[in-house]
């Protein structure tokens, strides 16, 4: 099985929110490279938010999560289709997967 | 005139002619979507150039909810302003300028803002709702109270150089409660006043948002449910992706919803959100 | 007050705020506004919200070319102008909408139709062009105008529910002639006159005109260069694709090009393309 | 090698010019099988625009081609890219490309 993921992120709206100064330059696609867990077969959504959330967010993880989860008000996307669709926590990630993450906004 | 199989009149005709010209839209598409009313809440950043373009096409009854005056800060985006109505109302000056446009629709003007107290007497005078206001409270107080009087919602949001849109409780799909069931903390949350905007980018939502209403107005094309828009004005993309359908666990809208009338008018958004419904005082320092 | 290193006056601070409080765009960008000047050429459907939107936001200098009069069958997409200006000069209308918006910046109006004989002296005054025409021997036109001048085009069209855009001639780009080097036939070739559009598709793409012409003047973010964005309203999908960079066989602004300024003023447009500067009577057979 | 490809084609305002009516209901992406000649290992936009005139085009196939290529103002993307930049007639096809046809718009 792979021992590591290449997955493209994508950061739409949670720019000026903090916490994912990383991430946080543009919304241009990301390649980031995640190791999997010894013990597992495949790359979750759950491993790889807890992968973002121990190397990628450096502040305010409360803007990015909340629990093992997203904070409310982020939509995730993977290959351009709602998570909820996909299992949520549960997704299977392959090589290539797009996700991206959306913060709603109020502005008008 | 029905022998023709229309009830337009010579000028509506020529007024409407290259509308009426397109195929795919037509003299039945012009019809439906004359004998429509739309009503538009917030005339700012999104509702300037939805409220422009929906009076212009010939929707037949538009409506405008708005309490706020118009500020010479709001005018690098409100098009739809001009500097001789600073200090005025924005629904006058914003029917004002409709009218100047087309002076054959009808336009009610709403001076009041829309609260839990005066929402479904308003919003049940219209057939289809857009979204143009700027917090939180606001968006799921409109689009309970969509789901409530099963009226279709064009919701559009812009902020800094980022846009959304997407159509909610239309035809089956989604409400805003079933994206979004608990609100952001509000340290998450900003609106234009306190952050920003680049004024054109709540002018190409808005005008997306005019689209939709038109599409689901005139019944022609595919309106954006189920799905969302997501633009980003520096690096000129547009994503258009995929949202999950209704959820059957929705307290608005879901199969075991209790939301009532009743309930909704004694519901309290702004502690809901732990988000104000109008706009704190703007903080900038440049000098 | 440069010890605060930037020109703006006290109200431009206040007029502006929203866009000055955009970290990515800020006092900065708003200066290279403020000093730029913008051509739009043509003010019918994409030139009225791009005029409002570039005025608006405070764009230094606003030139506007139209030889055309307003026509009540404009005005269910030409958002610029109001019944009262029915029968005058779109420029003189839209001048005046624009001048009401926004008081603060230079607006010039060339009330006559660009061609050969005038176009390099108008486009000479301006830093950007925005191309809101009509017609294929316009497009070809300017596009050759500003490989001439150097000038980069924000180019936009828009027919039925359908729209294009795309930034021209921009720091290396391709010009219009390296993606069309050949006019279509004149077969393939309709405006909105002739075939009818949604009056809200134009709309969208003006808008992205204008924040096109706002980050090549503010010299923020990726202009649209080397890429094409294709909009459908009726089922409201957008893509975004990469085009060809500049053409060395360009006979404009390739390798050997020979295009002078002398050959552009006696160059025949209408008969290159075989099709009219002005549009055609409509035929409309509804009644 | 392949007898058939699977290419997926998208035609963006074409659709009042005529002479494709086959797929000019919508800009949806539109699912065809390409039969390969027998000869060729390998599927090429010649073939493919050889196999579009005979299949797909009832009349006026002027409004579409000109010679063996596409007639002037049709721009050809293959996945989202110039055909310019991939070789034009001798871009090779895979399945579930997609190939995107775009008139030039005049209209304002
Ligand atoms: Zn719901
Ligand atoms: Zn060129």
């Amino acid at each position: 099985y792979l021992a590591s993921s290449k997955i493209l992120i994508c950061i739409f709206s949670l720019k000026c929110s903090g916490g994912l100064e990383l991430l946080c330059d543009s919304v241009k696609i990301h390649s980031i490279n995640v190791d999997l867990p010894a013990e597992e077969k495949k790359l979750t959504m759950k491993h790889l938010l807890a992968w973002v959330r121990s190397n990628l967010i450096k502040e305010r993880p409360e803007m990015f999560m909340k629990g093992d989860t997203v904070r409310p008000g982020v939509l995730v996307l993977v290959n351009d289709c709602d998570w909820e669709l996909s299992g949520q926590l549960d997704t299977t990630l392959e090589d290539k997967d797009v996700i991206v993450f959306i913060s709603t906004l109020h502005g008008g | 005139s029905s022998e023709f199989g229309h009830d337009l009149t010579p000028d509506m005709i020529y007024r409407y002619s290259r509308q009426l010209l397109l195929p795919s839209f037509g003299v039945q598409g012009q019809s439906n979507l004359l004998k429509s009313s739309i009503l538009v809440i917030g005339a700012g950043g999104l509702g300037s150039p939805a409220l422009l373009y929906l009076a212009a096409c010939g929707v037949g009854r538009l409506g405008m909810v708005d309490h706020d005056v118009v500020e010479l800060n709001n005018l690098h985006r409100q098009i739809i302003h001009g500097e001789a109505y600073i200090g005025r109302s924005k629904v006058e000056s914003a029917a004002a300028a409709c009218r100047s446009i087309n002076s054959t629709i009808e336009i009610m003007e709403h001076r009041e803002a829309l609260r839990t107290s005066n929402a479904l007497e308003i919003v049940s005078k219209y057939d289809i709702v857009v979204d143009a206001t700027d917090n939180a409270p606001s968006r799921y107080m409109i689009s309970d109270c969509c789901v409530l009087l099963g009226k279709p919602l064009v919701s559009g949001a812009a902020l800094g150089l980022e846009g959304q849109l997407a159509v909610y409780n239309y035809n089956g799909g989604p409400c805003y409660r079933c994206l979004f069931p608990t609100p952001p903390p509000t340290t998450a949350c900003q609106r234009c006043s306190d952050s920003g905007v680049l004024g054109v980018v709540p002018g190409v939502i808005g005008c997306l948002q005019a689209l939709e209403a038109i599409k689901v107005a005139s019944l022609v094309g595919e309106p954006l449910s189920g799905r969302m828009l997501l633009f980003d004005a520096l690096s000129a993309r547009i994503r258009i992706v995929k949202i999950r359908g209704r959820s059957s666990q929705c307290e608005a809208c879901g199969e075991n919803a209790t939301l009532t009338r009743e309930e909704f008018q004694h519901f309290d958004y702004e502690k809901f959100t732990q988000s104000p419904l109008s706009a704190a005082p703007l903080k900038l320092k440049l000098l």
